[in-house]
């Protein structure tokens, strides 16, 4: 039976602070970056209360943030911390380094933009440059998937198939700091939840000594990527696994991805992040028109569900795609989301039209009207015409 | 769904006062947000924040484009600020001023829409000498918005939210501001 | 629940007395032979040094090593030449992965999830690069926060792990792959940057400079810093035949005659006090330490003796500014 | 090296020390020979051996572990009963390894 949840109205980086209090870890290890600080203030004055246990390692970077991280995973501790757009950029050597050492570890990332020009506002140009280098990608629509994916997020670091590092986005300041209401779990629940961490040869067994972050030569390298590989084929079943125990606990289903009135679509946009609220709110209004149009969300980045992504949209009635893309890729052929959909139709043998469209960078806003022009993009593309091969939402021309 | 855009400067408290406002409705049950419009601007810029309220879920996360209501908190942004801007003729503006709605329709030639002034910056002077009108101006877009939240839901969103980090006689003073705003406020 | 606030306590202890080496020979080794570094590397001296002052004051040391010549030679996967917990994590974060696992070790032994009740302490190593240039910044960090740990450079005056490339602790006029001796530019125009008096005005409780040389005094400064509660930072001269052009058995003479010429001054910092631990009856000159190292041939070249007088300068300087420093 | 499902986790070394199985004494070109007759068990050799390679029983030295040793000679350079010409005054020579490996 689910009981009834306390809503109380809190920002993303508040919900994100309550869950990682919850949580309780042993380390945390941060650096203040717009958007990201007020979640540290928040954290910051639960140590300072005595609410958490943790030892709290305010440093001065965040690439020590995240060295500090990965030293006390490999000692044995639940570790994490909490960064933004260049503080990720910073992390960036260090985030192979925690994968490669397969520890557990997780960052509550509040998404932001990278420089040059500097911008503070939310984009995921941020996530994606981080996107190959081994971590678990969970993204959140709002402050409450924020928290529920954070306290998700431990479980599936931990699970000794995966042993891997999460991260865990929101949208910066759209979600980070905008107030709703957010339903939260007791403190025994989410205690219980994440229960007691699992140690891998931690460091801290003087007992027994171990190496941790040998070097490997061309003889063995490769090997460990392989296994890699292997875990991250493994945090697929286990992203899963442990969303089906947290809707016993929440009575709200995590998966990979969420179809949003697919069934009987012939137009189907792809969408990550806070933007995906606002098109399911679009797609109820052009519903209301009699338009055919739903959404998918996608909610795990990596590993990413090319099976669950291709299962909807075949099961759909779809005769064209637009991918929204939060980030650019340079020089490639539109955004990093645009390429894994390719792959996912293209891998089942499955062509459709595909639209690729660039929204939202550096925070600019992706309302209503933008939402429709990209379903506008979409029919077009659906019913033969000619568009371009990426369509900038929201541009000033 | 009702939405709320705010105008004030940085350090007026306009962000608190948004916020306050959609913690009093998610705290009756209502679904609602705030979201500031951050910039790199310090205190003293002219600033927005926007709320949602509605009895449904509300998964919008955009700027608020058309305002149903439109809160300015520093007067000195009325000629400054496109304040109507995205308005329909039946949006409702509250207003600080010392002036009267038809004086202020008058000045800034306003055609329809629901005008509402308060003094808030001589309440807050008055209740804590200090230029904060967030308070009182919360105080009266709640009297003319009717069922947005209620005024006691308000009263205890600020005792829980300025509590731990006032005096008690600051906190007092807030909620006397609240009030005296709530009763003062004049429409046409 | 909470802990209490961590306002570092810094404890040091008084004299230390370092037992007879012949006692030390029955305990056990941290690091264990098979390590790939050169044939005739001081390194490899400093480690067991330290091992042995570990040895003798009852510690266990867990150590992050920052990338470098001793992290690669001694953690070629699937061998390790440590005996004692180690992390390597990348060149510049040393200091910051050990600010982890000590904080680490503080959440757990709290949780009562530490079964062992050895004495343990935290060691940061890493080489000159690793420490004065890379990671001097995650070092400052750690240092100021106050971290219960030894940050111990050996410093050979150069990236060696990389093929010799100049370093801030390169001394004027060596030449280096970076800025060899050339015609026009003979060497690194830069003196050396004074790493020990940069750690010291972090205001922590002990630093100290030592070499291998001197091995009774470099393991008293060990054993000091293992009783410091707090940060300590060594910074050990370490000879590197191969990058210096040096004889391989001359490692250790080299060693004594960087501290004869004053070059590598032994000395210490305790809560703030200065003190020279040797001050040479008569100090060499400088050339008898630059001839032994072919870094510093070409200033042996007719023409060249101002480039031995700058270097002398420098040493001069730094001597005078030590013994200011005593008065304090 | 094993397959990839047999490797430690994360290139994990779960065995201290194991570097002894390589043996760097393949690297030698000069041997040191010791003198145990002209040692005086001062322990210096030990204390600045790079490569663990004096070896030590019951406080005294008992010879070389060629299994390591890589031939740097600091321990003959450093040994103060090895100072002079007269070779057999000496506890610790140094000589071209080949002498030693064309015996082999």
């Amino acid at each position: 039976m689910i009981e009834e949840r306390k809503v109380v109205p809190y920002s993303g980086n508040m919900a994100a602070a309550e869950a990682l209090r919850q949580i309780n870890p042993d380390v945390v290890a941060a650096y203040p970056i717009t958007p990201q600080t007020e979640m540290m203030h928040f954290f910051a004055d639960f140590v300072a209360n005595g609410l958490v246990d943790t030892e709290f390692i305010t440093v001065e970077s965040e690439h020590s943030a995240l060295s500090a991280v990965v030293g006390a995973a490999a000692a044995g501790a639940r570790a994490m911390t909490a960064t933004a757009g260049p503080g990720l950029a910073l992390m960036w050597e260090i985030l192979g380094v925690a994968s490669g050492m397969r520890l557990p570890a997780v960052i509550a990332l509040v998404n932001r933009a990278l420089s040059s020009p500097i911008n503070i506002h939310g984009d995921h140009s941020d996530m994606m440059g981080a996107r190959d280098q081994g971590w678990i990608i969970l993204v959140s629509e709002n402050a409450e998937e924020e928290y529920d994916n954070l306290i998700q997020a431990v479980k599936i670091a931990e699970d000794e198939r995966v042993r891997l590092p999460v991260m865990v986005g929101m949208d910066g300041f759209i979600i980070s700091h905008s107030i709703e209401g957010v339903s939260l779990l007791k403190d025994e629940e989410v205690r219980e939840f994440v229960g007691k961490q699992r140690m891998f040869h931690p460091l801290l067994d003087v007992e027994h000594p171990t190496t941790h972050g040998a070097i490997a030569m061309s003889d063995s390298y490769m090997e460990f990527k392989r296994q890699q590989r292997e875990a991250m084929m493994n945090a697929y079943k286990v992203i899963r696994e442990v969303g089906e125990e947290f809707a016993a606990l929440r009575g709200k289903k995590y998966e990979h991805i969420e179809a949003y009135k697919t069934e009987d679509a012939e137009y189907i946009l792809i969408v990550m992040g806070s933007a995906a609220g606002t098109a399911k709110y679009v797609v109820d209004r052009m519903r209301e028109r009699g338009e055919k149009v739903g959404i998918i969300k996608i909610r795990t980045f990596r590993p990413f569900p090319y099976y669950d992504l291709a299962d909807a949209i075949v099961a759909s009635n779809a005769k064209a795609i637009g991918v929204m893309d939060r980030a650019e890729t340079f020089g490639g052929y539109s955004g990093p989301l645009f390429e894994e959909v390719c792959t996912a139709l293209y891998t089942r043998n499955k062509f459709y039209p595909i639209a690729g469209l660039i929204y939202g960078l550096g925070g600019r806003d992706c309302n209503i009207n933008h939402i429709e022009e990209a379903f506008d993009v979409v029919k077009k593309k659906a019913a033969g015409e000619e568009v371009p091969p990426v369509t900038y939402l929201n541009l000033q021309v | 769904m009702i939405e709320i855009r705010w105008h004030a400067r940085g350090g007026q408290g306009a962000v608190t006062a948004s916020k306050i406002l959609a913690s009093s409705a998610i705290r009756e049950g209502k679904y609602a947000q705030s979201a500031p419009d951050y910039g790199a601007e310090r205190a003293g810029a002219p600033l927005r924040s926007f709320n949602r309220v509605s009895e449904k879920p509300i998964t919008l996360h955009c700027l608020v484009l058309h305002p149903d209501i439109v809160v300015v908190v520093d007067p000195t942004l009325l000629k400054t600020v496109p304040i109507l801007e995205g308005t329909s003729e039946n949006a409702v503006l509250v207003i600080n001023t010392d002036k009267t709605p038809e004086e202020i329709r008058n000045m800034l030639d306003i055609k329809d829409r629901k005008i509402y002034t308060v003094n808030a910056s001589a309440i807050a002077m008055e209740e804590f000498g200090k230029p904060f009108m967030n308070v009182p101006m919360l105080g009266a877009l709640v009297k003319v918005i009717e069922n947005l939240v209620s005024l006691d839901s308000v009263k205890e969103d600020i005792k829980a939210t300025f509590g731990k980090k006032v005096s008690k006689e600051l906190l007092e003073a807030n909620l006397r501001a609240l009030e005296r705003a709530y009763r003062e406020v004049k429409g046409e | 629940m909470a802990q209490v606030s961590d306002k570092p306590k810094f404890v040091t202890k008084g004299e230390i007395k370092v037992p007879p080496i012949r006692d030390l020979t029955d305990s056990r080794e941290g690091i264990a032979p098979g390590h790939r570094l050169c044939t005739g590397c001081v390194a490899g001296i400093i480690l067991r040094q330290m091992f042995m002052a570990a040895e003798a004051a009852g510690y266990t040391l867990v150590i992050a090593n920052a990338t470098g010549c001793v992290e690669v030679c001694t953690s070629i996967y699937p061998h390790t030449s440590w005996k004692v917990p180690w992390i390597h994590n990348a060149f510049e974060n040393a200091a910051a992965t050990i600010s982890g696992v000590e904080a680490a070790y503080k959440a757990l032994k709290r949780k009562g999830m530490l079964p062992s009740d050895k004495k343990v302490k935290f060691v940061a190593l890493g080489g000159d690069g690793g420490t004065y240039d890379i990671g001097f910044q995650s070092l400052s960090g750690a240092l100021e926060r106050g971290h219960d740990f030894i940050y111990v450079c050996y410093d050979n005056e150069a990236y060696m792990n990389t093929g010799i490339q100049r370093s801030s602790a390169t001394p004027r006029h060596a030449a280096t792959t970076t800025q060899p001796a050339g015609k026009v530019i003979p060497g690194k125009p830069q003196p050396k940057k004074w790493m020990p008096e940069i750690a010291a005005a972090h205001g922590i409780p002990y630093v100290a400079q030592a070499a291998p040389s001197h091995f009774n005094d470099f393991m008293r400064k060990f054993i000091k810093a293992l009783n410091t509660k707090g940060p300590s930072y060594l910074n050990v001269f370490c000879t590197c035949p191969r990058g210096w052009r040096a004889k391989e058995e001359e490692g250790i003479l080299i060693s004594r005659l960087a501290v004869e010429t004053n070059y590598w001054p032994l000395f210490e910092v305790e809560d703030g006090k200065w003190k020279i631990n040797y001050k040479p009856k008569e100090r060499k000159p400088i050339e008898e330490f630059l001839k032994k190292q072919g870094r510093f041939k070409h200033m042996f070249k007719p023409g060249n003796e101002y480039l031995i007088k700058e270097l002398q300068e420098d040493v001069d300087k730094r001597w005078e500014r030590l013994l200011k420093l005593e008065q304090l | 090296m094993k397959g990839w499902r047999d490797l430690e986790i994360g290139a994990l070394i779960t065995e201290p020390g194991n570097s002894a199985e390589y043996k760097t004494g393949e690297w030698r070109a000069w041997r040191p020979v010791f003198n145990r007759e002209n040692c005086i068990d001062c322990m210096i050799c030990w204390v600045f051996c790079p490569d663990s390679s004096i070896i030590v029983k019951d406080k005294k030295v008992v010879g070389i572990d060629y299994d390591h040793c890589k031939g740097c000679g600091i321990c003959a350079h450093e040994c103060p009963k090895s100072k002079g010409d007269d070779e057999s005054k000496k506890a610790l020579v140094m000589k071209p390894e080949y002498l030693f490996r064309e015996e082999d």
